[in-house]
């Protein structure tokens, strides 16, 4: 086997250093009844090209065609990545690195992440970053768990318009530890409705997405005041970065911390993971922040380098007093994100979001022109809400069998939402491409 | 910006990103715009972001010399102890990087998505196969999540059983993150002691296990490297008071093919699919960390599931004890592409092969390497040895010191002061991918470091002497946190 | 083999291929074997061949730690004079790795190379477009080839005119490639010196132009860095006596979209699309060097050539005035590949302003560097600009110390002792890749060692000091070759 | 443009460092009957994401399907290359690197070639070989050269059944030089008939190929006993260097040049190029051989290091007088070379060799069995040449209509193989894809 360096007779020569007799021989301690009884039902061993093949053909081959034809977003974001990304991050003294433990071996990724931590609280106005999170969605609940502890309170009010993944992932992370989930209702253009919060009490934190579920941009402001006044902590979170290269930043509304997936951020959708889960807080709470953090320091002879920092906060050291149990993060699709970001640079990301709103708005208008029901009024970004016109028949299936996913149904997570699709369009599709999804759906009116 | 030439041979110095470039570069290329400008309204709109701009070349050469500054798998061995920093087949990657998988959409209708269910459905047969249990979760993102997720089900069962149970064992060998996770689901970690020879006595485990234990969290092989021989009976003490037996597998490495976790008497296990199934480690992540169950244990598995009917394949919901979801999708799936293309690859018998070499590579480092370094338990070991600083405090050399001495000599250091039960303690395993040489040639640096301990242990207390960087200062970071620049 | 541990810090040393690995090993996966053995015949068969046997860890950290001993495009600037090292964009190699490129057999049949025919003929047509001329061969393997080709078409030219001329003229300042190529040809080359501003006088030439002699090979810009002003007149002299003008395009870096060969008079040219075209140069090749011709050379082109009929492509040998082949197949094509990307991703404008870019960066080095060092020539330049060490050599350091003194900080050196017509010349060609700051960096460097030629002249002498290596014992290897281990 | 750095800040301030005005100010010296009448006529600027959509369109997606349908070799042959072979070959430090003119930056690229020549005379059983050239084709022409120069004769003999491309070059780079060529023709059995070399003269060199262009493996020995006897030097060309892992070495049979192709050896067949020209032989000669070549030597403190030697032969040095007029090679091609040999090693390559052998036999008696005719009798190695059954019309073209291209029609190259057909079986081809065109070859018979 290729990966094992081995020969028989090194078997042999090192067996005897060893004093065994055998490879068996060194397993005499596992006692009879952990032994299996029989080989492992797994086929192979396939040959590296037999593997590809496989795979290839469990992969298909999607080809330009039928991806350019989804409307999917809802969390996961198709945008284009730079090939120069793809072959700077394949540096294998990046990729098969460990986690920085010994600073002087591990400066590329220790300044790398560090200018992550720098780029992403720049970028959603927030003092601090950590190394990463899982993703979108344990970073939320992370997040919450960091307000009850600041905070001391057991209470937290969340928007109905989370991503509800998110909101699962909140209630499973949040329930053992005994805090209660209240949530704020949804207005009728498609923002989340703060009403509820005048009379909460004993707050830990309040949580809105922007852009929301359904797309539409939350006036974060308000949460901010309402979250200053109950002294809770003001949580945004975002499945959906990119927006804030056009939108007012988190932090400047008030946010004490922003959190989300980062997947948008020169990462592959690949089938939902992994992502990178970001979260910016400000520099008073950073004791209380989970995860990893790098920071500045100097070596012996005054040169500036950079070290993981603030352990005590972590498993390794508090082990159950930590601010969290993360240990491996998500620190290769870190760098990803900060390499996509300084490709970008400032006006890069501006116009780039620029332009997925104003495709969205395209499609938007078009299908709206086609006959379809705007669900929202709400401003969006990228993605938006719409119902199909009345009089057709199965508009969603029969445009799936034109190839065409016409969005996501949300139907299935709210029935207030029956009949409606979430669709996204990003800068990877064009003007032709949401011509022919308009010109389909105009036809579904009439008759087969 | 560099004020004036620096001599830095070929390993150039690099400034932050932020003081490259200038205004108006840009390394994307920005696709065509193909619709018209519709402004957004002016109340939602922000600042242009503050981000450094650069051309691709700026971003090639950041990158490319920062990378310089890393050690990784391909420029030699990483003897991380309790890391298994195994090389990592580049096929593997190269199957990641199908287009058909890294552009698939989560929500793609079923039909457009039975390649990558069916293997994520594959993929944990073979786990349950190579573990011995009987149902898995591929969802948790990494070790810990596995054991949140695995603490959230234990907590589970007892609930459905009415049964509020509120502490957890879990040995002083234990990694950080068992007790942390044990603590985010609420459960109070109790300590029990490894005997003289590094693994549980039956009779601890029995002291402390009571009608309010929830179960034991047992790392095996344990973090000393040694298998938990006393598994099956501590099993059946917990089992004999209702407590569940939580199996922390990131040290699988060790026993693929050899022990079957079913049968010793473990209820839940994760396992690290960024260690033992050779998935690169990405200076940190992403990993996966699937969780393993008992039959018992199946309805409280994370949602959704992966279903297969007649060859088709579908996620499902529908599991009403679940414990929920602990990822915003399925986990991450480009992890998952990767080991199971390794296991693919290996076969069963490669895979009993590999832990054996593994094993082997350990017991001969420890043989070797025992007379001058102090080996607390002197016993033959799994996949890791681990070994003291005691020889070495006489001449005021500490781990730390040997550790940064060991770049010197073009090795990554093992891991260090852990487990916590040993004073000093260093923690090598080398894995099966390190060939014979590369291990002689690490012995032979550790035993001149031995030697330098005694004859100018100055040297060693200074190190790294031959890097770009000297010792860099932690205690001045943590005092002073500068996170962001 | 190492014998004991060295401190080599993070960059390893590393043995030659058979000092590693161990008889038994083998890195590649071997395909299953689905056919019965057929021996071959005993007369036959021979020794199984002397190759080491490593694994793939092996192999994989063998080729990482041999990398790190070199410096790319993508470590720092990298300013070798007439290479145009500028920075290949990794667009291009991924378009090239397309696997319908990659795996397409050149006896296709022809419905199954469109794709490929085309795009052949489009960069024909680009290259076309940006040189003036009226016909491309794609064929030539380098620029040394294109050459050759070329001068093989002169050589047919006047064979098809029942003339047998058996000289070329040929500057003092052309790469050695020219007279070689020339005298492959059977043409003896006659020199031609340029003058006070480092070009040709078209006095000169005509002075030496007569009936025997087949045309004059000039680079245009030349390798001093000048535009030939004169060629108009020059090629008007050649082409009165009979003669071709051939153009080394090597240097089109310059001047695309800012000169049209065919109007200045070129009959034939060739391009090396792994300088302008910004093509990986791969430590050596492999390159592209397409030749460009005037109509009425369009004949002798080599076969097969691609013909293009109501938009479907087919490969023709139906040329019999052909010079013939110069290449098994159709010349270099995953380097068209990358070429044509790159036009592509340029536009006209792009490449145009490219070329502005790369003048301006030589002329800026060129100011801000000519009092620390002797400019030979002292007017504007092209795409690069030549220095001498005439101030440098009163303190007994020369043109190659420096160019290893250059090494310690960070940057590969220029082109040295090229062209001949400069004495210890030193020939700088930023390209228009680099950044102002790394070129400010350059300057600092090359003023930190003109200074220290000054005050510390044994530092440069002693040159390279910071890296793996001392200097190489060039002559050594020369008197005493040892070619293989 | 993402690949031009200078912002028009900088723009101006250099421009006013170089005194001049504006961009085209630099272009002052250009006459203006040297300048273009228009801009070129381009398309593009295209982003990087057109461009790779228009990239992958003109590359089709020949799938596993089609490609695995051809039976072609001929001068470029199918191998399976490992992915670890791609990935570190494409590391940017070899990858952007120029020729080593450096050695002290340069020492992985000199490691690296120096290797190369290594394995490369060790595998050939030859004492040296240079560090590449362009191609098969063109390093036969080069080994031809130098015969001329070693032996100061004006004379070659070439082997017919030398790949006909190849002696198309070989015509291209002799003719000029004055040198003349004869052919020595085929026999029956698809060897080349060495008679005519009894009378011969003055020869510089006997050229054969082996396998030859007909896929059948000469005999080198008498070849290289004939050349000995009339002084001249004895050349080996191939353009299928794996065979060398079963057959005997070139060296070994009396070669005093072995040259030819090293595509099989880890390069992709890319339509033809780029290839590898490989070149070795004996050290007597290494004066007169053609290209750059690199040797080991030691540092100013006697440190092993690597360095191009042996100049003087080239065309920077001798200029006129060089050994060739080669620069550029094909140096990172060689690189691959040499890492796939490492990679199979001695064993592995024997086996590799054994089974293409195996794999070619097995097509080629299923064929026989379906009613072809085997052209020659001598043994082959991957590539044997058949004729149809002669009842079956059209049986090529029918083949290619079900998706296979049943070999190279030779007819074309000599009148004497009409209707013969030359197929390659190479490890990339299985059992069951063979089975399907034996099948259909059977078919052929049977009425449509
Ligand atoms: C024994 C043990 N358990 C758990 C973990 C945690 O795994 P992860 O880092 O994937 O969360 C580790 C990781 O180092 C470990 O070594
Ligand atoms: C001016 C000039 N002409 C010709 C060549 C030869 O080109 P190649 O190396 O591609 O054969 C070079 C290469 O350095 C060159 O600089």
């Amino acid at each position: 086997m290729r990966y094992l360096p081995h020969t028989d007779d090194e078997i042999t020569s090192m067996l005897d250093t060893v004093g065994a007799t055998d490879l068996e021989d060194l397993y005499s301690a596992i006692p009879e009844d952990c032994r299996p009884t029989r080989p492992p039902d797994i086929p192979g061993p396939l040959s590296e090209w037999d593997l590809i093949e496989h795979m290839a053909r469990l992969a298909g081959s999607p080809g330009a065609g039928p991806a350019r034809t989804a409307y999917l977003g809802a969390g996961r974001y198709d945008h284009y990545i730079p090939a120069c990304i793809d072959s700077l991050l394949s540096r294998s003294e990046f990729s098969t690195a460990y986690t920085p433990y010994q600073p002087e071996v591990s400066q590329g990724t220790l300044q790398g992440i560090y200018e992550y931590q720098t780029l992403m609280a720049r970028f959603l106005g927030l003092e601090v970053s950590n190394a990463s999170l899982y993703d979108g969605a344990s970073a939320l609940a992370e997040a919450l768990l960091m307000a009850v502890r600041v905070t001391r309170r057991k209470k937290v009010a969340l928007s109905r318009l989370i991503h509800p993944h998110y909101r699962r992932v909140v209630e499973t992370y949040l329930v053992p530890a005994g805090v209660q989930v209240t949530e704020l209702p949804q207005l009728e253009n498609g923002r989340t409705d703060p009403s509820a919060l005048w009379d909460a009490e004993d707050l830990a934190a309040v949580a809105v997405q922007s852009p929301n579920f359904l797309g539409c941009i939350e006036k974060l402001a308000p949460f901010g005041a309402m979250a200053r006044d109950k002294e809770a902590l003001m949580v945004t979170c975002f499945t959906e970065p990119l927006a804030y290269g056009i939108l007012k930043s988190p932090g400047s509304q008030g946010a004490h911390i922003a959190c989300g997936e980062g997947q948008s951020l020169g990462i592959p959708m690949s089938f939902g993971g992994p992502g990178l889960g970001i979260f910016t807080t400000r520099k008073d709470h950073v004791r209380q922040m989970p995860g990893r953090v790098v920071g500045k320091t100097v070596d012996k002879e005054g040169k500036q380098g950079f070290v993981l920092t603030l352990a005590t906060r972590e498993q390794h050291i508090r082990r159950d007093k930590a601010t969290s149990n993360i240990c491996t993060n998500s620190s290769l699709c870190a760098l990803s994100a900060a390499m996509y970001m300084a490709a970008l640079g400032g006006s890069g990301i501006r116009e780039l979001a620029q332009l997925n709103h104003d495709k969205a708005a395209y499609l938007k208008t078009g299908l709206e022109q086609a006959g379809c029901t705007v669900s929202f009024e709400a401003p969006f970004f990228n993605e938006f809400v719409i119902a199909f016109p009345g009089y057709a028949s199965k508009p969603y299936e029969r445009l799936m069998e034109k190839g065409m996913v016409a969005g996501l149904p949300l139907g299935t997570y709210d029935s207030q939402w029956e009949g409606m699709y979430l669709l996204c369009v990003t800068e990877t599709r064009s003007r032709a491409d949401m011509d022919r999804l308009i010109e389909e759906v105009s036809r579904l009116a009439r008759p087969e | 910006m560099k004020k004036s030439a620096l001599e830095t041979g070929m390993i150039n110095e690099e400034p932050l990103l932020w003081e490259k470039g200038q205004k108006g570069r840009c390394a994307f290329s920005m696709p065509t715009r193909d619709v018209k400008r519709v402004p957004l309204s002016p109340e939602l709109e922000g600042d242009v972001p503050d981000l450094p701009e650069l051309s691709e070349v700026d971003l090639a050469r950041h990158y490319t010399r920062l990378s310089q500054w890393n050690i990784g798998i391909d420029t030699g061995m990483y003897p991380l102890g309790s890391c298994t920093m195994k090389y990592n087949p580049k096929i593997n990657d190269r199957c990641a990087g199908l287009e058909g998988f890294s552009g698939a959409h989560p929500f793609s209708p079923e039909d457009r998505s039975q390649g990558m269910l069916n293997l994520m459905f594959r993929l944990g047969e073979f786990l349950k196969a190579i573990s011995g249990m009987d149902a898995v979760s591929l969802q948790p993102a990494a070790g810990a999540q596995g054991e949140l997720t695995g603490m959230l089900m234990i907590r589970a069962y007892h609930r459905a059983r009415n049964e509020d149970r509120s502490t957890i064992i879990v040995p002083d060998t234990a990694h950080g993150t068992n007790p942390a996770s044990a603590a985010l689901c609420g459960f109070k970690p109790v300590a029990v002691q490894s005997n003289d020879s590094g693994i549980l006595a039956a009779e601890a485990v029995a002291e402390v296990m009571g009608e309010e234990t929830a179960g034991i969290m047992v790392t095996n092989p344990n973090t000393l490297g040694f298998f938990e021989e006393n598994i099956h009976e501590i099993a059946e003490i917990v089992h004999a008071k209702g407590g569940l037996v939580y199996c922390d597998g990131a040290n699988l490495n060790a026993v693929m093919g050899m022990v079957d976790m079913g049968r010793s008497g473990v209820d839940v296990l994760h396992l690290n699919l960024h260690k033992t199934f050779s998935t690169p480690h990405g200076g940190g992540g992403p990993g996966a960390g699937p969780v393993c169950v008992r039959e018992t244990l199946e309805p409280f598995l994370p949602v959704p599931r992966i279903i297969e009917e007649e060859g088709q394949y579908r996620l499902s919901e529908d599991f009403p004890r679940s414990v929920g979801r602990v990822h915003a999708f399925y986990g991450n799936f480009g992890v998952m592409i990767r080991a199971y293309a390794y296991i693919l690859s290996m076969g069963a018998q490669g895979l009993r092969k590999a832990s054996q070499l593994a094993v082997l590579n350990a017991n001969y480092v420890k043989e070797r390497l025992k007379n001058d370094f102090h080996l607390p338990y002197d016993r033959a070991c799994m996949h890791e040895c681990v070994f003291s600083d005691q020889y070495q405090r006489p001449h005021k050399v500490t781990t730390l010191d040997m550790a940064k001495r060991l770049m010197d000599y073009g090795f990554h250091p093992p891991t260090i002061y852990f487990p916590l039960v040993v004073n000093g303690a260093i923690m090598v395993e080398p894995t099966e991918t390190e060939p014979k040489e590369e291990i002689d040639h690490f012995i032979e640096a550790c035993r001149a470091i031995s030697e330098e301990a005694r004859t100018d242990p100055e040297r060693v207390r200074e190190a790294p002497h031959r890097l770009r960087y000297r010792r860099m200062d932690e205690t001045l970071a943590a005092r002073r946190p500068c996170l962001t620049g």
